[in-house]
């Protein structure tokens, strides 16, 4: 048990995807103008990266590194987390319209998400197990990995698009709207994500 | 039936053209281990004529001691009598870690340093010029002496000197062995 | 000559993909911590979007609307695998200080962006024209962005230093929260200097 | 070029081909299942209208945006006349589409009327709070004397997705070359002190108030006091006053501008 509370500890505070790692920056600041549609892409982000660590590290640890085609990594993992992308795609159209429309180009660019790449490329690379303390990451222990780290994800562009929600109200310079103090909200969370980073369990 | 033809014969098309070019050129543009040594070997004596001589046997000499600071790869003596050490050194930025070829001569003083790679320092800064600090370093100096050299330390940086110092210790085992 | 205009015009002002439409942010907050690298890894993406934009308008009607993500990310993976391989294999220097940026490549957006959202929908010689100014965009905006953040935080500009570091850097603008701000403060600046610019269209197609 | 007498080893080049073979016929396979099970039966021409429609998004149309306009429109539930966002050519072409027919509307345009800026209108108290005018109004009816005053902090200006209206020394004015006449503004003003009126008008009573004229003038130096002389010497006689309030009737205005020379209160503005 302790490895996964270690695994939901690291994935989503202290190695977070998108303050800390600044991995899946695009739709953390593209869609972060609602919480709606924040949570939506969250929601989203979280699936395909734990389909993800599900579909990837087999294939990885049975298939490619056995038969040493280690240099097909890349390829697969991308056209796997495309597949994904492209079917959520399908099935966000048919069940919640609206939601597809908030995300618009933001969705396909989940497929170009660090975070999902960086998810299925992190949980395979032999440092991170021993970081947590592990001979090899299992199947099960990368499967939570990539679910927290989603998890990460979803906490971060929350607090974000919660933060811009009031921004609008506020009085500030015309020529600041919409990405620029985005940009500085999120220098104020990375500032207070930092001291995640200090944390070595 | 028609529409499920189309797009699985232009995604096969596809992942197989890709995988297979991607098969050939990988064969073909293979680098071998041994020609990224010639080229850190050019890097480091870009003059004079070094060859590669002899790879050190590394199971006799126990590294244990140093394994959290880093990791050897392998070591090889030059014709210069040189010995050029592909050492890995840890604790890197966000426990990344810097692979590093380091030339050391016979009596165990750094010639040069040569970057090889370095894995998950998604910040890392150019350090072209640390490693030029590191040569005349020797063997009995501590480790604190190898990494306080390095100005503003910063965790990158720190692999760095670790990864210089675990192969100055290795050297000199493998001499004083 | 219209069309070449509007698309230049478009890649490198009004539709900036780094300052404007705020894509491919990760690699420029990971890698403006120089200019060097902001060259470096501009000119990697300006040839890959080339490439890329041109053989996804080739092939834009035969690869079916079900499959296009796929399809298009397997594309520009191996473009990016390719120039890897040969880069690694006949510029070695080149490749020393690019070839960490070379996989980042394949998760940058700008690049998947375009494809979706221009070549599928245009002729190869624009498509090929969008990809090189859209890159040449990107390439300015993490240059200039890169100077200003290694002059601030170590005191140089393309290893040439200007300053010593140590009497004045500020090591604010090296770490991660620095890149979101320059980035912020950039893109505010780019906003006021592109709505005088429409402004002034504006008023000369009202007279 | 020694490079091509390098030895391929063609066996990992076959295994290559089928795992990615494999691995393209499942996921391909599983995309294709799923989109089978999710289509969405859209009609074109949802698609073909949504392209004619202005695209803004304003809502003055009722429905939640642009694309749920066109869906409504392809399934009769909304009438094309109901956007005033979209010009006029592009509506001709969405009514050959869905066979409707277009009444050329009267094109409109909003007018604040209300002209009580920071320094012609009083205050009662000192407001400090949420700057929009939702909360101010909220506050005791807003901070402005006047119960009808613009309150300045430019919900309206946020609504409107066109620029066509602005806060100028804490009072809201319109620009005419903008305004689409949608509306949304109208449906933000809490104090309802927007009012469409047709675009060739020139000019429009920037005041709301219906109190006598004492309480006016020591609330704003603008306020029409219902003094009546503007109706008096109209040639047309098309001011009238209702509730000491002028009125245009713009059907009979000829927009001649006596009525602005004459009040004295400079209340009747000229576009």
């Amino acid at each position: 048990m302790g490895t996964l509370l270690l695994i939901a500890l690291t994935a989503t505070f202290i190695n977070n995807f998108v303050v800390v790692q600044f991995l899946g920056i695009c739709p953390f600041l593209g869609v972060s103008k609602d919480t709606k549609s924040a949570f939506g892409m969250g929601v989203a982000v979280t699936f395909i990266m734990t389909l993800t660590c599900l579909i990837t590290y087999p294939i990885y640890t049975s298939i490619l590194v056995p038969l040493g085609l280690e240099y097909l990594e890349i390829i697969v993992f991308i056209f796997v987390i495309a597949s994904l992308v492209q079917m959520i795609e399908s099935v966000l159209k048919k069940f919640s319209p609206t939601l597809y429309n908030s995300m618009g180009i933001y969705l396909p660019l989940i497929t170009t998400n660090c975070a999902v790449l960086g998810v299925a490329e992190l949980v395979i690379d032999v440092g991170t197990a021993e970081a947590l303390g592990l001979a090899s990451m299992g199947l099960l222990n990368s499967v939570a990995y990539g679910f927290f780290g989603g998890i990460g994800f979803l906490i971060s562009i929350v607090i974000m698009s919660g933060l811009r929600e009031k921004l609008k109200n506020a009085p500030f310079n015309k020529h600041l709207k919409g990405f620029p103090i985005a940009m500085i909200t999120a220098t104020f969370i990375a500032m207070a994500f930092y001291v995640f980073s200090m944390i070595s369990l | 039936m028609k529409q499920y033809v189309k797009p699985i014969t232009v995604m096969l098309s596809i992942i197989l053209l890709c995988g297979g070019l991607l098969a050939i050129l990988s064969d073909l543009l293979f680098v071998t281990q041994e020609e990224r040594i010639n080229r850190a070997i050019n890097k480091i004596y870009s003059g004079e004529d070094v060859k590669l001589e002899q790879t050190i046997d590394l199971s006799t000499v126990d590294m244990t001691e140093f394994n959290d600071l880093g990791v050897i790869k392998a070591c090889y003596k030059l014709s210069n009598d040189d010995y050029l050490v592909l050492s890995t050194g840890k604790k890197g930025y966000s426990n990344g870690t810097v692979t590093t070829y380091v030339a050391i001569d016979i009596n165990l003083k750094v010639r040069n340093v040569v970057e090889d790679s370095y894995t998950g320092q998604t910040l890392m800064a150019k350090l072209s010029g640390l490693y030029q600090s590191f040569i005349g370093k020797s063997a009995t100096q501590s480790q604190e002496d190898i990494s306080e050299i390095v100005t503003g330390a910063t965790k990158s940086a720190n692999a760095a000197s670790n990864s210089v110092y675990v192969a100055l210790q290795l050297v000199s085992l493998v001499i004083g062995g | 000559m219209g069309k070449l205009k509007k698309i230049a015009s478009d890649g490198l002002i009004f539709s900036n993909p780094t300052l404007r439409l705020v894509l491919g942010t990760c690699p420029t907050l990971a890698l403006t911590t120089a200019a060097s690298n902001g060259i470096g890894m501009g000119l990697a993406v300006t040839f890959v979007l080339i490439c890329s934009n041109v053989l996804i308008s080739l092939l834009k009607n035969v690869i079916p609307n079900t499959v296009r993500i796929p399809a298009f990310i397997l594309i520009i993976a191996t473009f990016v695998t390719v120039v890897k391989l040969v880069m690694d294999k006949f510029l070695p220097d080149l490749y020393s200080s690019l070839g960490v940026y070379l996989p980042l490549i394949v998760v940058n957006c700008i690049i998947l962006g375009r494809a979706e959202s221009f070549a599928f929908k245009n002729p190869v010689f624009d498509s090929a024209l969008d990809g090189l100014f859209m890159g040449l965009g990107f390439t300015g905006a993490m240059t200039l962005m890169g100077a200003v953040r290694e002059i601030l935080s170590n005191g140089s500009i393309f290893d040439i230093s200007i300053w010593n570091a140590n009497s004045f850097s500020i090591g604010f603008f090296g770490s991660s929260a620095g890149a979101f701000l320059t980035y912020g403060l950039f893109i505010a600046i780019f906003n006021y200097v592109v709505n005088k610019i429409q402004k002034k269209l504006a008023k000369k197609e009202a007279k | 070029m020694n490079l091509l007498l390098k030895p391929i080893n063609w066996s990992s080049f076959g295994l290559v081909l089928v795992i990615l073979a494999v691995l393209a016929l499942v996921f391909t396979i599983l995309i294709l299942l799923i989109n089978k099970f999710c289509t969405v039966e859209e009609d074109p021409r949802i698609s073909e209208v949504a392209e004619n429609l202005s695209g803004a998004n304003c809502g003055g149309c009722g429905f939640a945006g642009c694309s749920d306009f066109a869906k409504a429109l392809v399934e009769g539930r909304a009438d094309i006349n109901a956007c005033s966002a979209t010009s006029k050519e592009n509506k001709q072409n969405i009514a050959t589409i869905l066979g409707a027919t277009v009444n050329d509307t009267e094109p409109m345009m909003a007018v604040v009327k209300c002209a009580g800026d920071l320094d012609a209108s009083k205050v009662k108290f000192d407001y400090i709070g949420l700057s929009t005018c939702q909360a101010k109004n909220a506050t005791l009816g807003g901070d402005k004397v006047c119960s009808k005053g613009c309150l300045g902090c430019g919900d309206c200006a946020v609504a409107c997705s066109f620029e066509g209206i602005k806060i100028n020394n804490g009072v809201a004015f319109a620009c005419p070359s903008e305004c689409t006449a949608c509306g949304s503004c109208i449906k933000a003003c809490p104090k309802q002190i927007i009012t469409l009126i047709p675009k060739r008008a020139k000019i429009y009573v920037a005041c709301s108030s219906e109190c006598k004229g004492k309480d006016v003038i020591n609330a704003c130096k603008v306020g029409c006091i219902g003094c009546g002389l503007c109706a008096k010497n109209c040639p047309q006689g098309a001011i009238e006053m209702v509730n000491n309030l002028a009125v245009i009737n713009y059907d009979k205005c000829t927009g001649c501008g006596v009525c602005a020379t004459k009040c004295p209160r400079k209340t009747i503005k000229t576009i």
